[in-house]
């Protein structure tokens, strides 16, 4: 059964989501991951929105944005924008996901500004809750596209942060959170190194390769002993996936 | 004249002791037209939070007003902002930008957002980076009349470099460093709700996002209802009350004037409008055309929902209504 | 054994980044007798919060059934409080007081709690002496997972001189003294409210006070309720909902259960019996016989309302019913 | 027509609310007075209560606590104890209501300790909402029994702020609100000196003179020039009151 990229990115990102954790899902790909998790192997997770909602399950239909009306009716809670983002602070949100225009081999995210952000070559739309969740969530996940300009050395301005310059740079500048746990891309899927706190691929999507996927990485990027293709979709999992995109709105 | 005063704009960091809207308070009718209620409230250099809702709820009908008006130098406060301040920022009417997010949400960049804050096109504009919650913090301050609250949230980034009306402090107790951010306080504040009295009593459900603490964080407020109710039928769930009427300058009486965002319990999101604005937004002469056909050729909301056209409203409008428990305030 | 980590009481200010309270989540029942609520959440040496709602829905029920388990070293925290703490200081579970206000409201002092404060009958108390606003705002920061908020409240006062939580500090902005309020997170705040599902979302309404605040800053949270509705009902209208029930511990099913002080849309206040209490306990005494009488000599609540007696039951219980206008939260 | 000392000190209370004032009102004599001045001079001033509430009107019968159900239904506003103290912080209220068990020459109350703080002598209930509401107020408005041993030269602890130890003390320790503007006892009426910002007898209640007020004082006791019987409580007013407080619970 053949599926996308985008497909593999939705389930390699439910497989990151615990039973019994609250999610900061957000938009596109992660509501949809959320929603596999949910009927798969995570069915006691809690979703989080950053237009004040807090869900037990998705809504019946994929909405185009955390705020139609759908995601609202029969919510565990509608509250403000504010009181989520304080579950956030509190510590109690286990992961969040979060895109990006930029990642550094660090998972530090730029959805600010392309050059310096006095004179930027690009405006970008912004922090939206991508700063928060990063600052804030237990661990977060990358998902995004993977291009070489998008994947770089550095990254021009850190809207979300990850491991900073690496270590315990997030210590030392006083972040809670615990960062970056994985990247996933349309090419494949980084982890962290726990010490050095840099990304390292450790599978690559169908039809990709570790030269494929280093040839659109910005930096000198390692690699896991064992690296190897990312577990296949199965069937169940590609089921769930189409019927919550019917049109494949996000996924084709 | 006073009312002036009540929505006049502060230089620099505003305030947050906001002035006190004397005129405002009384018990006469607010009811008037989203035309004089931006005449009068939203004067050129004014600070104007709307958006407030996140995606939902957002205030349309008033931002296409306040194109058609030309209003100026306006400093747009609010959240994700959605496709409405790309609009306002286009038309020419925007000097500065607060906000964590500017853009089209389903679509991605947004095109007038891009040219004026890359090529000054139609002019340069200031951008004031925030994420949303030290947004919301911000107003949150403005509401408590705090000057600022402090956040774990967003240490080690450019925000903190790019946005110069955030500290770096330290927490005096645990010596770790914390984000100060200053109370933001609007000199108006646009809330979409679906129900108010002609005293500005409103009812707000369904997302909020940072209506309550926009609402009371301005020194005037702008209600815009799909319904006007009988005063008794809003103060019949006192709890629900957004902000206390005292605080409203103006209640204007505008359905579907949240489109194309939706409104809980009365129309959904017109997603392809969205889209088609992304499209024809990408150059200034399409955005031109966008504005002359959807803003500047009509008169007002009325004209817009005209050329919406009747099946697009009742595709979008609430077929399937889900009524909560009511509340029981007897006291006796 | 986790939910015990979840009460945990925390030496000091409290940290402001409450712990996880994992085994709390979940969608298993959590309706509970009180006894149990209190057996288990009410840990010696716990910081409880109660009396959210200043002289309305005090959860008296719970409060008396933390002395029938002679609970000890408790640090209550609370606005005003009413009758409850001074019940609570005169049965000697009480170590530390944090609160705006300590006595019986329609009498005046409360005669244990001076007794404790000056004397040390029963045995000595600590107090952390708050104002209302001050009381709120360090719930509110402990809501928001935020060290502190900065207020201009209380300066120049000698609460900053007997209350050490708080700090004197200048505003970097304007240069002016603020005084900087610590998050205050209870290891258990007790709510009462209306209604109430089996998981704890639940719905509370009239006089607020700081319950939501309480609620949310909490570490675990026991929501008393006068009704148990179907989860259906109470999600039909979740802007409602008062804390996401991941943070709530247990739900007792208690009518009543806020006697002798009112609770919207339920019952009235028994004034007298406040009166009464003021009377009898002015002695150690006359409150031991108070004790006996109303709290040691009954096995629960429902041994209190006989003792209260029907006829009084039935004159404070509403008759007048005046119900608020449902909210459509149609989405298609 | 004769009247009790508590039915002319709510009439004189009232006549210190101005028509679309922002009240803080809080619970007994004050909330009289507040019915009292809708029902004649300021039928548009608004009133505001620590519990959550704003209301336009006087609940239909006193409640004994702000809290009770009739003084919620039927309210402009019922929201947060935070949501009603920050329009004191952000400059709204025009003047708040405060009562305390001593006071001094410069109008500073204190409802916390009589005596040392560290050993009190006697422990009073505490500040509730008056140190917010002396802190934030444009002004208030004492309203107290008058006994010597209650009027000291200086409290022994500042719960609510008056002018502090007088001239230009609020201003030096960074308050807003304007502090005390009158004063209103059992015996008599006092107002502060603009300048000084001490106390001073304006004028004496049926019954009382200034020797007897003097008596009844614990300081060197100031008197206007113009000093004289507190203006007569009118036929009107007392109809009101009392029909207010029928069974004379809070002025009998």
């Amino acid at each position: 059964m053949t599926y996308t990229d985008r497909e593999l990115m939705v389930i390699a990102a439910a497989r990151e989501i615990g039973d019994g954790e609250l999610i900061f899902v957000g938009m596109r790909l992660p509501l949809l991951a959320f929603a596999l998790a949910k009927r798969t192997h995570a069915p006691r997770a809690l979703g989080l929105f950053e237009n004040g909602i807090v869900r037990e399950s998705p809504a019946p239909e994929t909405p185009f944005t955390i705020s139609d009306p759908p995601n609202i009716a029969g919510a565990l809670w509608s509250t403000t924008t504010g009181n989520i983002m304080a579950l956030l602070q509190q510590g109690l949100v286990d992961m969040g996901f979060i895109g990006g225009a930029e990642v550094d081999r660090y998972g530090n995210l730029n959805t600010s500004y392309i050059g310096d952000w006095k004179r930027p070559k690009v405006k970008l739309p912004g922090s939206g809750g991508g700063g928060d969740i990063a600052s804030l969530a237990t661990r977060f996940v990358i998902i995004m596209p993977q291009e070489k300009h998008r994947f770089r050395e550095r990254v021009d301005y850190i809207t979300s942060p990850g491991h900073g310059d690496g270590r315990d740079w997030r210590r030392k500048v006083g972040l809670r959170g615990g960062g970056p746990s994985a990247l996933i891309t349309t090419l494949a899927m980084f982890r962290f190194h726990p010490d050095t706190k840099e990304a390292y691929l450790v599978s690559f999507h169908p039809g990709q390769s570790v030269e494929s996927v280093r040839a659109q990485t910005g930096w000198d990027l390692k690699v896991a002993a064992d690296v190897g293709p990312t577990p296949e979709a199965t069937h169940a999992e590609l089921e769930i996936v189409r019927s919550c995109d019917p049109q494949g709105f996000w996924t084709r | 004249m006073n009312r002036e005063r009540a929505v006049k704009s502060y230089p620099g960091r505003p305030d947050c002791v906001p002035a006190r809207p004397r005129s405002i308070l009384g018990f006469v009718s607010k009811l008037t037209s989203l035309k004089d209620a931006v005449a009068r409230f939203v004067p050129d250099g004014a600070s104007v939070c709307l958006g407030t809702g996140l995606e939902a709820v957002i205030p349309f009908a008033a931002g296409h007003e306040i194109i058609r008006q030309g209003k100026r130098d306006l400093t747009l406060i609010g959240p994700i902002s959605d496709m409405l301040f790309d609009q306002l920022i286009g038309a020419g009417c925007c000097r500065k930008v607060v906000a964590a997010w500017v853009g089209n949400v389903i679509a991605g960049l947004g095109h007038n957002y891009r040219r004026a804050a890359e090529r000054g096109v139609p002019h340069p504009i200031e951008v004031e980076d925030h994420s949303n919650f030290t947004l919301a913090l911000g107003l949150l301050a403005g509401s408590l009349g705090a000057p600022y609250i402090p956040t774990r949230s967003l240490l080690g980034t450019g925000i903190l470099e790019s946005n110069r009306s955030l500290k770096l402090a330290t927490d005096p107790w645990s010596g770790e460093p914390v984000v100060l951010v200053p109370a933001i306080v609007p000199d108006v504040s646009i809330v979409h709700v679906q129900r108010s009295d002609a005293e500005g009593n409103c009812h707000l459900w369904g997302t909020l996002g940072v209506s309550r603490e926009a609402a009371l964080a301005a020194r005037a407020v702008i209600v815009i209802a799909e319904e006007i109710r009988p005063r008794e039928q809003i103060l019949a769930d006192p709890n629900l009350v957004l902000v206390p009427s005292l605080k409203v300058a103006a209640v204007v009486h505008e359905p579907w004037g949240a489109l194309p965002s939706p409104c809980q319990g009365f129309y959904g999101r017109d997603h392809d409008f969205f889209m088609r604005y992304h499209e024809e937004s990408r150059s200034p002469e399409g955005f031109r055309a966008w504005l002359d056909k959807w803003v500047l050729g009509v008169p007002d909301w009325k004209g817009f929902l005209d050329l919406l056209g009747t099946e697009t409203l009742e595709r979008l409008r609430v077929k399937e209504h889900h009524l909560s428990d009511p509340l029981d305030y007897g006291a006796r």
